[in-house]
């Protein structure tokens, strides 16, 4: 199957898109693509206890199980207002 | 007509959210006794650094769902309040505003609370970022980790709200 | 140009009370990141009456003076804020303004915490009065006995500001 | 020596004017006009305790002594904002 990755804020500017497109085995979770977006970009560690993460713009746990068409985005600390 | 909460690169305009919370108590705006309104300005400086201007990005489409979602949770602690809350993403200048809260209710405590929470509660949850630029360099500003499950977050809200 | 601290006739705007702090911010208006903002609405009840309008009247004068004692007591409290602060005078019909306040500063808690303790003081201490048209009479409403020297009652526009 | 009284809101009502002129004797206070007003206008002895004073636009206690042209001004418990 097949999602799309949407990455925001200096997620962007390490991965150098702010849109990626990655197949999955099926039963793969959020925590699947994370670690494999940290496999091809090292300088991901550091996110590793602070990003949040969404499915179809709602947030979701790494645990949650992504399905075909899924938009997956995640969300470095916020700084919003 | 003008939507009681949004996000986009429109400069924010406090009458705006006034009238649309206007529109939206329709027969009933007799009742309400107090707005509490709150712009949030770039400032010129932080933590030591000049600022010269600031860059705004969200993922809008979750942004308006946090934006919903603090709208609930006020609802839900201050029934009698109505909200209006814009964000604005994109280059600001200094002096301009980023968001512009405005909180309408029968009573002023209610207002007040309410609008101080939602500010607090989009510094804690709200998927937007902003990037400082100033003078020698540019910065993504990173604050909270978002989860807007974390019951501890949203009752520090409630005690900065004074509530 | 708008003065930050006046009573009379006409209708209140928040966009007046903003300019007028933006002006008298000058060259230092860049530090500021927050402005917040308090309308007090007349209302369509009180305490069980169905409210026609209501008459304020003042000692414009002394409400002038009591409006700059508030303005100093928020100097002294917390330095960084300048406050606006508009009364209005005469008929107001529901849903009218009958005072608008506007405290800017650098950082949104002192921001929010001097525009509450602004209307709490003005209950206090300046010497103004409505009197309620209801349904079936009118009366002069009257509530607390001014004493600007009263520290108790100062404290407590404190605790209520959440200072 | 002769003083102006300002009255406000159901002061006014009470005594039917918003501003008389009193005639006192040297040394009076702020106090002596009121317990003149108070002879004249028995409805106003219910404001005894919850009246506020001011002289010349300034708020100023019961004992203040008045000079020839004061403006006193009696304030009932005030309900602006």
């Amino acid at each position: 199957m097949r999602v799309t990755v949407r990455l925001f804020a200096r997620l962007r500017d390490i991965t150098g898109a702010s849109e990626l497109a990655r197949d999955l085995a099926p039963g793969a979770t959020i925590g699947t693509v994370w670690r494999q977006l940290a496999g091809e970009f090292p300088a991901l560690a550091d996110y590793e206890r602070s990003i949040s993460s969404a499915v179809n713009a709602d947030y979701a746990r790494m645990d949650h199980v992504l399905h075909d068409g899924d938009e997956v985005a995640f969300l470095p600390p916020v700084s919003g207002g | 007509m003008t939507p009681l909460l949004a996000i986009g690169p429109e400069a924010l305009e406090l009458e705006r959210l006034a009238a649309a919370l206007d529109a939206s108590a329709g027969s009933n705006a007799g009742a309400d006794g107090a707005v509490v309104t709150f712009l949030g300005l770039v400032r010129n400086h932080n933590v030591g650094r000049r600022v010269r201007y600031l860059e705004y990005e969200a993922y809008a489409p979750l942004a308006l769902k946090a934006f919903e979602r603090i709208g609930a949770e006020i609802h839900e602690r201050w029934p009698d309040v109505r909200l209006a809350l814009h964000h604005r993403i994109g280059r600001l200048d200094i002096g301009e505003a980023s968001i512009a809260i405005a909180a309408r209710s029968p009573h002023r405590a209610n207002a007040y609370a309410a609008c101080r929470y939602a500010i607090e509660r989009v510094k804690q949850i709200a998927p937007i970022w902003k990037r400082e630029f100033f003078d020698g360099g540019d910065m993504w500003i990173e604050g909270a980790t978002a989860d807007p499950d974390d019951q501890r977050a949203r009752a520090e809200a409630e005690r900065i709200a004074c509530a």
